[in-house]
């Protein structure tokens, strides 16, 4: 059963690759990348059910975290350009 | 300073939840890395009615409930409209306005919004939310106000004291 | 308000247990996977967010430049000078089973604190280089 | 009992992987980046949470399942926070979302300014 | 089963040729250290894949597992990855170094100034 | 994942790249969890999709993020690469084969450390008892690799850029020559 999850996602997984591959604007890569973190972090929690050692859900948990902040970091960077202003002191509006 | 109390403990609660071994070392070590964490949270200036809203919690547990029967409900609609050969999209941005009083409900609104599948808010200025609904039936479900009222009712008892985001 | 309502409100809620996560990694790598490397990195990757949403100066207002190369140089010297205690007790360099009664006890808390400042050099380590990176003028 | 908790966790596992494929079709089928991130949605809430679900139930209540939970509320958390991000960055970008010109309820219906207010 | 035994191996041949024919074949240096570190991972699954012994586990002993994987190939990738983006950075800092000294990054703009000096 | 890396090959816009290597990294760390490294997945997931993409996100700001051509001269490394895969695959012809219990590299210290990591620490996680004690002579100088790295970026681009800004439209010119 946990083998036909993991495959589901793989194959989900592949979906997401191939938007972001083709991705025709930048946004398009950002989303795919995104849903394939949210992705790997069920993978490696059904993995880890799969070979019957659940303990190791923390990878997961560092991996939504990080997938967030990464996800943050490239809006960020593709509004600005720069990291390193402050949101909100242009007018452009900020992420 | 109670909300910095309160955020120690919730802390704290989340160290003994993750960490599963109870030998004083280890709780000794959790409850030091509690009050670095506040401190730094402090320096951050990130304690406040915003950071840790705790005077909306139990409203808010009332709350979740619904919303996940809608996302349940909203997620049914749209994998069918997306399985269908022809897919019978007809997306719009309508414009709505948050009845909340704080940015904190606001926020909470547009993440409600943004989380329910159909409905994405793609902008959020003084209260004026700017949703992509994907069909028609989510732009409809939103316009009826449903859960606009009921984000309010979450937030209702907040205000009175002194409001920090307003 | 001069920043987005809800990153802003977002990321406050979520610095703090982030913060805590990663100190929990960090105390409990004996025990499952994780230890100092990966808590430095996720503490440092929570000090970047922060930094993202409130803007770099705000952030380095919170970490200034002292602390974090600071912390960066003390964790090698922790780590050094466990190794020293080890000679100083009697055993050899970052023999750790000297460090208590117990060579066991000695061991794990010699591990303990190895890891603790591999944790904070790492997060010093990232935290410097990110400020560095998103610091310079284009 | 148990044989319930199996067939209950089974269906979620089911379910959400099923709701996961459709997200991801929608993700490659839908023609915009805005009408995408209703795909991504689908992935991100009911796929993902379903099944967390599964794995859930299958393992009872244990040091593993708050772990799961804690998962599944911090994707809750920053998964709208996200598509947010990066609808704005879009708009930012200068990309306008597709808008079918005859039928966009934008006009009247969705110029709600004033809400029922409790007041 | 003599042929199968063998494709972890070629896959990380697979991905460290990917990598060294991106850091051989384009100029632009921050495409080379992208390459670099996809050669790094190939090398890091290498070892883990070396590590990896039938029907074992993680290396975090529990009781009534008899069997583990290697730890110590973990141990040195462990320590590796963190030295590998540590490194990395140093690279992106000497490529933003390079930029701000010749205002390109591309290899061979670089050394076509450096002909003309 | 090789189809990830196949595609970062193509693609010219380095902003794509990094979105991909951020994906590859992914990748490589479900492949860690599946071959039971899960400390080193751990490392894998909070340093290669985070830290990385924004280091290279950092320097993409500071830089260009478009690659000025497609290289030329593809034939020459094309076929060096090759040969230097073929060479490399025939030598794995004497690798020991995969999850072979009996490989070398099972039986030199491996057992003794998984043994002895219970009784001697009193820590279930071999891992961390091998970093931290048995090799510790190693960790610490990767501790000191990472402190001279951190210090090198500081050297390098530490200080403020502006005497060097002004330089730059000289340098361009001098280039249009």
């Amino acid at each position: 059963m946990f083998a036909g999850a993991s495959a589901a996602i793989l194959v989900t997984m592949a979906l997401a690759l191939f938007r972001a591959i083709r991705g025709p604007t930048i946004y398009d890569r950002i989303l795919a990348v995104n849903a394939f973190g949210t992705l790997t972090v069920v993978l490696i929690a059904v993995h880890g059910f799969l070979a019957g050692r659940p303990e190791f859900l923390d990878i997961a948990l560092v991996y939504a975290l990080i997938n967030f902040i990464a996800t943050i970091a490239v809006t960020k960077y593709v509004k600005f350009s720069h990291l390193g202003h402050p949101s909100g002191e242009d007018e452009r509006g900020d992420v | 300073m109670l909300q910095a109390l309160s955020l120690g403990a919730v802390l704290y609660g989340l160290w003994l939840l993750l960490s599963g071994h109870f030998e004083p070392l280890l709780l000794g070590l959790g409850l030091a890395s509690t009050i670095v964490v506040v401190l730094i949270a402090r320096r951050m200036d990130l304690i406040d009615r915003e950071g840790h809203p705790i005077h909306l919690s139990w409203r808010f547990l009332l709350y979740i409930p619904w919303l996940l029967w809608e996302i349940v409900k909203a997620n049914i609609d749209i994998a069918r409209v997306i399985v269908r050969p022809r897919m019978a999209i007809d997306p719009s941005v309508l414009r709505l306005k948050g009845t909340q009083k704080s940015e904190l409900g606001h926020v909470i609104y547009a993440n409600s919004i943004t989380l329910t599948p159909g409905t994405v808010t793609i902008g959020l200025e003084e209260g004026v939310l700017s949703v992509h609904a994907l069909t028609r039936e989510a732009a409809e479900g939103l316009i009826r106000g449903d859960m606009d009222r009921r984000v309010t009712a979450v937030e209702g008892a907040a205000d009175g004291r002194g409001e920090h985001g307003a | 308000m001069i920043f987005k309502a809800v990153l802003r409100v977002v990321s406050k809620l979520l610095i703090p247990p982030i913060m805590l996560f990663a100190l929990y990694v960090q105390f409990h790598g004996d025990f499952g996977p994780g230890g100092g490397f990966q808590a430095g990195v996720i503490f440092a990757s929570a000090f970047i967010l922060y930094a993202l949403i409130f803007g770099i100066d705000n952030a380095r207002k919170v970490a200034p430049a002292w602390a974090t190369r600071t912390l960066l140089s003390l964790g090698l010297l922790l780590y050094a000078s466990v190794g020293v205690a080890g000679i100083l007790l009697g055993g050899n360099f970052l023999d750790y089973s000297v460090l208590a009664e117990d060579p066991v006890i000695g061991q794990h808390l010699g591990i303990t604190l190895i890891e603790f400042g591999v944790g904070a050099t790492v997060s010093g380590a990232m935290i410097t280089i990110f400020f560095i990176f998103a610091h310079q003028d284009r | 009992m148990a044989l319930l908790a199996d067939i209950a966790s089974w269906a979620c596992l089911i379910a959400g992987s099923l709701f996961a494929l459709i997200g991801a079709v929608g993700i490659v089928r839908l023609p915009d980046v805005f009408a995408r991130m209703h795909g991504a949605g689908i992935v991100d809430t009911l796929g993902m949470g379903l099944i967390l679900a599964g794995l859930m139930i299958h393992e009872g209540f244990t040091m593993v399942t708050v772990k799961l939970v804690l998962i599944v509320v911090f994707i809750f958390f920053a998964s709208p926070t996200t598509t947010h991000a990066l609808a704005r960055a879009a708009l930012n970008g200068g990309l306008k979302p597709l808008v079918d010109g005859k039928n966009a309820p934008s006009a009247e219906p969705g110029e709600r300014t004033g809400g029922p207010s409790k007041t | 089963m003599e042929f199968p035994g063998l494709y972890n191996y070629w896959i990380t041949i697979v991905l460290m040729m990917v990598g060294f024919y991106i850091v051989i074949a384009h100029d632009n240096l921050i495409k080379k250290v992208v390459g670099l570190n996809i050669f790094q991972v190939s090398v890091f699954v290498f070892y883990i894949s070396m590590a990896k012994v039938r029907g074992g586990t993680a290396p975090i002993l529990d009781a009534g597992i008899e069997i583990y994987s290697n730890p110590l190939p973990h141990v040195l990738i462990l320590t590796a990855i963190v030295v590998g983006v540590a490194t990395t950075a140093l690279a992106l800092a000497l490529v933003v170094r390079i930029r701000n000294a010749y205002g390109t990054i591309e290899d061979d703009e670089i050394e076509g100034q450096e002909d003309d000096a | 994942m090789a189809v990830t890396a196949l595609a970062l090959v193509r693609l010219r816009n380095l902003f794509a790249v990094v979105m991909l290597a951020g994906m590859f990294s992914l990748l490589a760390a479900v492949l860690y969890v599946v071959l039971d490294a899960v400390d080193v997945a751990f490392t894998e997931a909070a340093v290669g999709a985070g830290i990385t993409t924004v280091l290279m996100l950092g320097t993409l700001a500071l830089t260009t993020s478009e690659e000025k051509a497609a290289p030329r001269k593809i034939l020459a490394p094309l076929l060096l690469v090759v040969a230097t895969g073929a060479v490399l695959i025939y030598g794995t012809m004497d690798m020991p084969r995969y999850g072979d219990p009996n490989a070398p590299i099972h039986r030199h210290v491996a057992p003794y450390y998984l043994e002895r990591t219970g009784p001697d620490t009193g820590l279930p996680n071999v891992v961390t008892a091998v970093l931290a004690s048995y090799r510790g002579y190693d960790t610490l100088g990767e501790v000191a690799v990472i402190f001279t790295a951190a210090v090198g970026v500081l050297i390098l681009i530490g200080r403020s850029r502006r005497p060097r800004k002004k330089r730059q439209p000289a340098d361009k010119k001098k280039a249009a020559q």
